[in-house]
């Protein structure tokens, strides 16, 4: 006999208080959570990439295997701080970070700051539609296959199985065949207008689909089952409508929960796609600038990326909590923030 | 037992023979190359094809269920003991233990994980080992996450409570009830992650960074093929089904699984 | 009945297969507009399965065969999914069982209620909205402006049913089925419902009632049927029924139900059906043969209150004590509940306290400190004398053994990877530090043995998991793991609620047994009035968190002096 | 289809050219900085040099119309074209090349090719406005050679004077064409630069260029580069893959345009200084132990041609010598059996005193396309046969470069681009052991012979064709017959083009394409 837990006054009231306890108090906690992660995330990210072989002060004079001399490497070393003792240059690196200051490229000849900025738009635009796309794509399989009969359900389910397992750079290249090269009718790379953005989303949205509907799939028959849809048919509600009004709502819930993830991984995903595609975007900045050891732009890249991913998580809290708008009853689970 | 499961198990116990003993399958040596019969359409002789050295695809395909699979399983392993670590730490040691370790996860969450890959692989070095353990690093906070929510849930259960009414201690209470409930669906877990794992080590792979020439690991060979596309499909497409089907049959039996736990 | 209009439903020769198995046989019933048949019977007897059916909805793979089903003089016999979708909900309406779930908990209760006419209707939103809002105020719903936003997580349990019922009257139907309707509620609540349920026939609804309660239904109902493993095995008028039943099933229902059976009453008929003769017949002894602090008295089983039992207290101290009791939570939104206020108990030995109240009232928040399991805000329980919760739990531990504990939930509390033989185990090695049960592997499986044959069970069941028994043998395991260390004192927070009055009167008598043999002391919580007075020495009341009365149980029921619990006493269902 | 694109019928102006490149994108488009391959394929388009070289690899003008040399070779003047303008409308002037020099030897600049090109000058004057006069240290014999290259291009002085981003971003030359924009990632778009007149000698008309734009894009991945040629996308892609190029020789719609790199053939150098390859008999049993034939044949279609010498067949200064490295493991094993390694383990790999006969090879991902890496796999495959443990490393660049400079390494295929057969000094010449402090060397062979020092010391000083001629011939016959490297094929540089793309051709000097010439038939 699980009790409602409170019961709030008015409709209206609650609603602004709601509002209220979502950018209050958590907002407080999740601001200093994210200076934490940012924090922890370049300091990662110098450490490693500082202890990966390879010389940085060849980065900055033309890449790994220059032949440069002796006094152009000292001048660099010098300009660079490179001579200090790598605590040292932490310490420096993290005192431009609190400044807002990401530094300057060693490889690239600019400011990591508006590089960053010119890559961003690129891989969120690809990220977020991808996001889109995955989720129209897995609840439309979902809808589609639900109350078909086993044969649907299970065609359905398997589709999502072999979607979620697919190899990003695989897929890309056999969408670039079958698309660009066979039939001719999507250019197999970034192009000016919208048309270069159907097949590198498709490939992030595929597999990711795959994953969303493998969750939807699981609650939304859960919510089949429950005794409030067999009330919506008895008041004569269509199948479709059980589905629409109901169903689909609570199959959505736990995929909306893990859109945060999702969005990191689509970021993984980006390297790649980004790379097959040629498009421009974080996700080839970062791998080049890993390649030659950039430290600041993949500081600044790790650290825009960590930023998104926070933001993202954040907005998937409050998407979860449009689309359930019950009061949460857990607000004492250690470490909450998630 | 419905047919996909049958079908499954069917192919999971190929792919095992494949690992264990690929000599029943694939007689051939998966190295031997012979570059005058390159780039053969698969035939008769080569059910597979040939790829750009000459050497047979199938024999290659089948030669690789090894390290595919060892690279799938120990990644999978890595990252559930890490995992397992981590979430059981902050689930049991306390609320400091937990707030660290939920902030550390954090952190590891706002990496993307394709990138913590790629710098421990920069910096230890390619090959299948380090491809093991980036992979492993990276899946790492997904399962310490699961098994911390699992372990919490398990905590605050009815039937642990009823075990301090017992009067069972903390130390009884946490190896008797509350860690056996946890950690046995990580078998579950385990067997969806080895999929997911294979084809992250592809990925590597795409990138030059996985299993070092002249390995017949799946990624590699996908990544290798994945050239020669437009001229000789089949050099991509056998090692991505395998991929494919090695995902789908590890998932379909962790499903099977969880079935059998859930109604056990 | 030929000269009146058409009945309002006529089902003639109903069965309902699912594979192979049926599970309602040829049910025949007649329902005339303005009239209440109430269907009574045991869990899993068909009922909701028959309901369903009414409205082509008995579920996915079910074989449906009747000769007639009609719907106020319509037969709706092989209708296709569009039909009877134009029917639900117009031509009938149905409550569902389960009120917690039955609402999406995603949407405002406005809008659940709304569908029905968004569905069957062309009125536009404004319409809508005023009849949501009249049939809200039609079932009695407080400010139904406020509460049609809500969404069924903010409703109380009968606050729900009633918006269930408003979603089900929303077209005014003819025809209302209404499928357990007050399982789920407090007494006082239940009765508001029944109350809401005549007005609805009054006004010349005919209403279907489910329930597996007869003595709810006997309040309400005109006719009463019987229904027993998928048939009708009686019908007639409550007088009928209640007062002369035929069947021997109607009879066994009969005296299942706890209400004004005094003390030591069987409810269930002896032998109970799990336990043999002879095992029945040796256990018994050797049970008392081997407990020394036991005193030394005959043991009559089945003779209410004959010789001087254990129950009478050997000493007069008290078990379990509690004094001045606060505990608050901190509800979401900084909200502050004062779930247990300042309560004080004293339980003598052997003896029975019975706690009832209201859901929510703070019984299980009691039971919970008497367990020390919450630390309390302020005061103090006392275990035989000694402190108990004010012990860090190190040194308690070595006295759990002294106190068992018997849950609502049992399946919840039992680890769900064990087996039956495994709980037990477990339980018996614990309780024995000094090694006297757990070392000896061989006297370990003795003491479950007997444990099993204590509460009555075949050791047919040792290997099965809890999620494979029934929900009386399942109760049974848990009381058998809470004997497992000689407990002297037992704690039953809503041991029957989740029960069938057949299955629960098996555990009450169960508990009865044991503590007439064993000498327990116990404290049993239940909102079920009946259940309260049946088992009880002492009673205490509660309220909003407080005790607001306490006393011998036959002063209590007899002589109530607080208000509150003369409501509940009057709310209570009783038997015609 | 493949022959030298041609114009068949009258060029007409106008048209967007786009090209796609598999190279790395430039951090810099200014080649006076750093100075790699990619920054010279692009700065073709709006730089322009002092010299260039016809098909045969004659030196002929560009913008000097002529040059004199002193007696001792330590003076050289040269005398710049007249009516030269930077698209920025500074003139072309004698200053102009000074502040170029100064500029590609100021450290701050970080050029290294083009700092290595000039290491012998020491001074520039002015001699008049349209004379500019080089002062060398040394006789500098591959002078006109280096000053041919792209990295060496002319720059407006104006436009160096801006801060190195802004240089970098946008370098102003002479050329044919403008850096209008730069999208980083994505495009460099070049315009037009319609006061052009400076077309080197070998040019096929005057004036400014047909093409009104070249956008100039980074597609890495070669699947999709060849995609987007096929689908209409782009014009022209480079690093063509061998299996593309075969198709592109059957289709109607794609031109194969053919144009291997000057200096140092593609070869496998064996690092000579260290063991197992310090002994000469290991590395010619080595060298014997590979079947290069079959492997090149197969995997590059027709498209490469296997290589027996240590320049690249552009070279006209080439000593090839195919009898060095005929596939013979019969003879490779009998050199391994009387070098000592005549155990084999378990494996089947020899051992010596217990020691696997181990070579490690490291390969750079960036820097082999995956045709070779399949290429090193079947030496891998064919040494093994004779009982060498090939242990090839996949590496990215910086990986690859620090297991060079830590000396981890026993084979290595590093290409080295340069006009003329000075690249041999660079490669074979003992002071090319000695790391740079960036640990860079270029000598990855080891070779470490006086004898073959002086002769490339010589051979640099002399300014006598005949004699500079049998001089790198003599080193050439000491370089193949020490088996220090196994010749592969020439340093690929295949281009593919849409049909549509008329004119196009490849810049005899570092084979990079010019599009002057090109224009777009419809
Ligand atoms: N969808 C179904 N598939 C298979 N069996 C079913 C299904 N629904 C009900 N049953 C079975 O039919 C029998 C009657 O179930 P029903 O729900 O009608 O019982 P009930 O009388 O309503 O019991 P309760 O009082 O517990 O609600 C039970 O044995 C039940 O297990
Ligand atoms: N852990 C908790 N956190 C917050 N509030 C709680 C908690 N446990 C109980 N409460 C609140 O304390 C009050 C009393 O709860 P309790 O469970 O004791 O009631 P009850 O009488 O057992 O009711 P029921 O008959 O429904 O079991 C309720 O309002 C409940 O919401
Ligand atoms: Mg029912
Ligand atoms: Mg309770």
């Amino acid at each position: 006999m699980a009790e409602p837990l409170t019961v709030a006054r008015s409709s209206g009231g609650r609603r602004v208080r709601r509002l209220g306890v979502l950018i209050g108090w958590p907002l407080a906690r999740r601001l200093g959570g994210a200076v934490f992660v940012l924090w922890a995330v370049a300091t990662l990210t110098f450490f490693a990439v500082r202890l990966i072989p390879g010389d940085p002060a060849e980065a900055i004079l033309g890449g790994p295997g220059s032949q440069t001399s002796p006094e152009a490497l000292a001048a660099v070393r010098a300009e660079y701080g490179l001579d200090q003792p790598v605590f040292l240059q932490y310490l420096a690196q993290l005192g431009r970070l609190a400044t807002g200051d990401l530094g300057r490229s060693y490889a690239l000849n600019m400011d990591v700051g508006p590089l960053v900025l010119s890559q961003l738009g690129g891989t969120l635009l690809l990220a977020v539609l991808s996001l889109t796309v995955a989720w129209l794509l897995a609840l439309g399989l979902a809808t589609w296959s639900t109350g078909r009969g086993a044969m649907a359900r299970r065609i359905g389910s398997g589709l999502e199985i072999v979607a979620a397992a697919l190899p990003h750079f695989w897929l890309a290249t056999t969408l670039i065949v079958v698309a660009s090269v066979w039939w001719g009718i999507l250019p197999p790379i970034s192009t000016a207008d919208a048309r270069g953005l159907v097949l590198p989303v498709l490939t992030l949205a595929i597999p990711l689909a795959g994953f969303l509907g493998q969750v939807m799939r699981e609650s939304l028959t859960t919510a089949l089952e429950s005794p409030f849809v067999l009330s919506a048919r008895a008041r004569g509600e269509s199948e479709r409508g059980v589905l629409w009004r109901h169903a689909l709502r609570h199959a959505a819930l736990p995929a909306i929960g893990l859109s945060g993830w999702a969005f990191g991984s689509l970021i993984s995903g980006a390297v790649v796609v980004e790379t097959v595609f040629a498009r421009p975007g974080l996700g080839r900045t970062l791998l080049n600038a890993v390649t030659v050891r950039d430290v600041p732009v993949v500081i600044g890249v790790v650290m825009v990326v960590a930023l998104a991913y926070i933001l993202m998580t954040i907005l998937t809290d409050l998407a979860s909590r449009l689309a359930d708008p019950r009061p949460t009853t857990n607000t004492r689970t250690p470490g909450g923030a998630q | 037992m419905n047919a996909v499961e049958i079908a499954a198990g069917l192919l999971a116990l190929l792919l095992l023979t494949a690992a264990i003993a690929p000599q029943l399958l694939a007689p051939g040596d998966p190295l031997a190359i012979d570059p005058l019969s390159a780039f053969g359409a698969p035939s008769w002789t080569h059910w597979f094809g040939t790829d750009e050295s000459g050497r047979d695809i199938y024999t290659r395909v089948i030669d690789g269920a090894r390290d595919s699979l060892v690279i799938g399983v120990s990644a999978t392993l890595i990252g559930l003991g890490l995992g397992a670590v981590l979430g059981t730490a902050a689930g049991t040691l306390g609320a400091a233990v937990d707030f660290t370790v939920n902030r550390f996860l954090e952190v590891l969450f706002a990496f993307p994980g394709l990138l913590l890959a790629l710098l421990f692989i920069l910096v230890f070095g390619p090959g299948a080992g380090s491809a093991i353990v980036a992979v492993g690093l990276s899946t790492a906070p997904g399962y310490a996450r699961i098994i911390r929510a699992q372990l919490v849930r398990v905590r605050s259960s009815a039937f642990v409570e009823a075990a301090t009414v017992q009067g069972l201690s903390r130390a009884r209470i946490l190896g008797r009830h509350i860690l056996p409930n946890t950690l046995a669906p990580l078998l579950v877990l385990g067997t969806l992650g080895v999929g997911q794992a294979i084809v992250w080590a592809a990925a590597l792979s795409y990138l030059g960074l996985g299993a070092q020439p002249p390995a017949a690991e799946w990624g590699a060979m996908l990544a290798a093929g994945r050239t020669y596309i437009t001229s000789a499909w089949w050099m991509s497409f056998f090692p991505g089904l395998f991929i494919v089907l090695t995902a789908v049959c590890a998932t379909a039996l962790g499903r099977a699984i969880e079935r059998r736990m859930r109604h056990a | 009945m030929s000269g009146r209009p058409a009945p309002a439903l006529r089902v003639r020769n109903l069965s309902v297969g699912f594979g192979s198995q049926t599970v309602v046989r040829g049910v025949s019933l007649e329902l005339a507009p303005g009239e209440c048949l109430a269907i009574v019977g045991e869990s899993g007897s068909g009922k909701s399965v028959t309901a369903r059916s009414l409205l082509g909805l008995a579920g996915a793979g079910a074989q449906v065969s009747a000769d007639e089903i009609s719907l106020a003089g319509e037969s709706v016999l092989g209708l296709n999914e569009s039909a009877w979708r134009r029917r639900r909900g117009r031509d009938v309406g149905l409550v569902l069982q389960d009120a917690l779930a039955s609402l999406d908990p995603l949407r405002p209760i406005a809008r659940e209620i709304g569908d029905s006419l968004r569905l069957h209707t062309k009125l536009d939103g404004a319409a809508r909205s005023r009849r949501v809002l009249e049939v809200l105020t039609a079932v009695g719903l407080p400010d139904p402006e406020l509460y049609a936003g809500r969404l069924s997580g903010e409703l109380s349990g009968g606050q729900r049913q009633r918006a269930l019922i408003a979603a089900a009257l929303a077209l005014d139907p003819p025809l209302l089925i209404a499928d357990e309707p007050t399982t789920a509620l407090d007494v006082t609540v239940q009765a508001q419902v029944l109350d809401l349920l005549e007005e609805i026939r009054d006004r010349g609804t005919a209403i279907l009632l489910i329930s597996h309660d007869l003595a709810v239904v006997s309040r309400i109902a005109n006719r009463i049927a019987v229904m027993h493993d998928g048939r009708i095995i009686e019908t007639g008028t409550p007088n009928e029924v209640l007062g002369r039943p035929t069947h021997p099933e109607t009879r066994r229902m009969l005296a299942a139900v706890p209400v004004d059976k005094p003390r030591g009453t069987r409810l269930a008929p002896a032998p109970e059906p799990l336990l043999t003769p002879e095992q029945t017949a040796g256990a018994g002894r050797l049970r008392v043969a081997e407990r020394p602090s036991a005193p030394a008295t005959e043991v009559t089983s089945g003779s209410p209150g004959a010789a001087p039992d254990a129950r009478t207290p050997s000493s007069p101290d008290l078990a379990l004590e509690g004094i001045g009791l606060n505990k608050t939570f901190r509800g979401p939104h900084g909200t502050v509940q004062h779930a247990v206020d300042d309560v004080n108990f004293s339980l003598p030995r052997g003896r029975t306290l019975g706690i009832v109240g209201e859901s929510g009232s703070g019984k299980t928040t009691t039971a919970r400190l008497a367990l020390a399991l919450t630390p309390a805000d302020s005061g103090v329980v006392r275990l035989l004398g000694e402190p108990w919760s004010v012990l860090p739990e190190k040194q308690r531990r070595a006295r759990r053994r002294l106190v068992g504990a018997v849950y609502q939930d049992v399946l919840a509390s039992f680890d769900p990877r064990l087996s039956v033989r495994e709980i037990l185990r477990h339980a018996v090695a614990v309780a024995a530090p000094d090694g006297r049960d757990g070392a000896n592997r061989r006297a370990g499986e003795a003491r479950v043995g007997a444990l099993l044959d204590d509460v009555g069970l075949s050791a047919a069941l040792l290997d099965r998991r809890p999620t494979d028994l029934s929900g009386g043998q399942r109760q049974r395991v848990g009381i058998a793991r809470a004997l497992a260390s000689r407990p002297q004192i037992l704690i039953c927070d809503e041991p029957v609620s989740a029960l069938d009055v057949s299955v629960q009167a098996q555990v009450l008598d169960l508990l009865d047994e044991l503590q007439r043999e064993l000498a327990l002391t116990l404290l049993f919580i239940s909102h079920d009035l009946g259940v309260i007075q049946h088992v009880s020495d002492q009673v205490a009341v509660m309220h909003a968190g407080r005790i607001v009365e306490t006393g011998p149980a036959e002063q209590v029921f007899a002589q109530p002096a607080h208000p509150y619990t003369e409501a509940l006493l009057a709310a209570v269902p009783r038997l015609v | 289809t493949s022959a030298a694109p041609q114009a068949s019928s009258t060029p007409t102006a106008g048209g967007t050219l786009t090209y796609a490149s598999g190279d790395a994108e430039p951090t810099c488009l200014d080649p006076h900085v750093g100075g790699n391959y990619p920054q010279a394929l692009v700065s073709t388009q709006y730089l322009e040099s002092l010299v260039s070289l016809d098909s045969k690899g004659t030196v002929i003008p560009w913008l000097a119309d002529s040059w004199t040399v002193s007696d001792d070779g330590l003076t050289w003047e040269f005398t710049l074209r007249d009516g030269v303008t930077f698209s920025d409308g500074t003139p072309l002037d004698a200053a102009a090349v000074q502040a170029n020099i100064a500029h590609l030897q100021d450290p701050a600049t970080g050029s290294s090719t083009g700092y290595l090109a000039l290491a012998k000058v020491t001074g520039t004057e002015a001699v008049s406005d349209s004379v500019v006069r080089f002062t060398l240290s040394q006789p500098d014999s591959a002078l006109l050679e280096s000053l041919s290259q792209p990295w060496l291009g002319i720059e407006s002085p104006t436009a160096l004077e801006r801060s190195q981003d802004d240089n970098c971003a946008a370098p102003v030359g002479t050329g044919p064409f403008v850096v209008d924009s730069w999208v980083k990632q994505n495009a460099i778009t070049l315009v037009r630069n319609d006061d052009y007149t400076s077309p080197p000698a070998d040019a096929e008309h005057d004036g400014p260029a047909y093409l009104d734009t070249i956008v100039w894009r980074f597609i890495p991945d070669s699947a999709s580069r060849y995609a987007a040629l096929q689908a209409g996308e782009v014009n022209v892609i480079d690093n063509a893959q061998p299996d593309t190029i075969a198709q592109a020789e059957q289709s109607d719609s794609i031109v194969h345009l053919d144009a291997p790199r000057p200096g140092a053939s593609n070869r496998i150098e064996l690092n000579s200084g260290k063991a197992p390859f310090n002994d000469a008999a290991v590395r010619e049993a080595f060298i014997r132990s590979a079947n290069v034939d079959d492997a090149v044949a197969s995997l590059f279609q027709g498209s490469a041609e296997r290589s027996y010498s240590a320049l690249s067949s552009v070279e006209p200064l080439g000593v090839s010598r195919q009898e060095l490295f005929d596939y013979d493991p019969a003879a490779a094993a009998t050199l391994l059996d009387e070098a000592g390694w005549s155990e084999k383990d378990a494996d089947g790999y020899r051992t010596k005193d217990g020691v696997r006969l181990t070579v490690v090879f490291p390969v750079s991902t960036n820097q082999s396309i995956p045709a070779e890496q399949s290429l090193f796999e079947q030496i891998q495959a064919t040494a093994k046969e004779t009982g060498f443990d090939v242990q090839l490393t996949k590496l990215d660049l910086s990986s690859w470069y620090t297991a060079l400079g830590s000396n981890a390494y026993d084979a290595v295929s590093a290409p080295y681009t340069k006009v003329g057969p000075d690249v041999l000094r660079i490669l074979f010449h003992s002071d090319g052991i000695t790391p740079a402090p960036s640990g860079y060397f270029a000598n990855h062979a080891q070779v470490n012979d006086p004898e073959l020092d002086s002769l490339l010391t010589l051979a640099d000083q002399t300014n006598d064709a005949d004699e500079r001629s049998a001089l790198y011939a003599d080193a050439q016959d000491l370089i193949l017959e020490g088996f220090y490297i196994l010749p592969l094929y020439d340093q690929q540089n295949h281009f593919l083009l849409g049909t549509a793309v008329q004119g196009a051709r490849a810049l005899p000097t570092v084979s990079t394409p010019t599009f002057y010439d090109a224009w777009l038939s419809r």
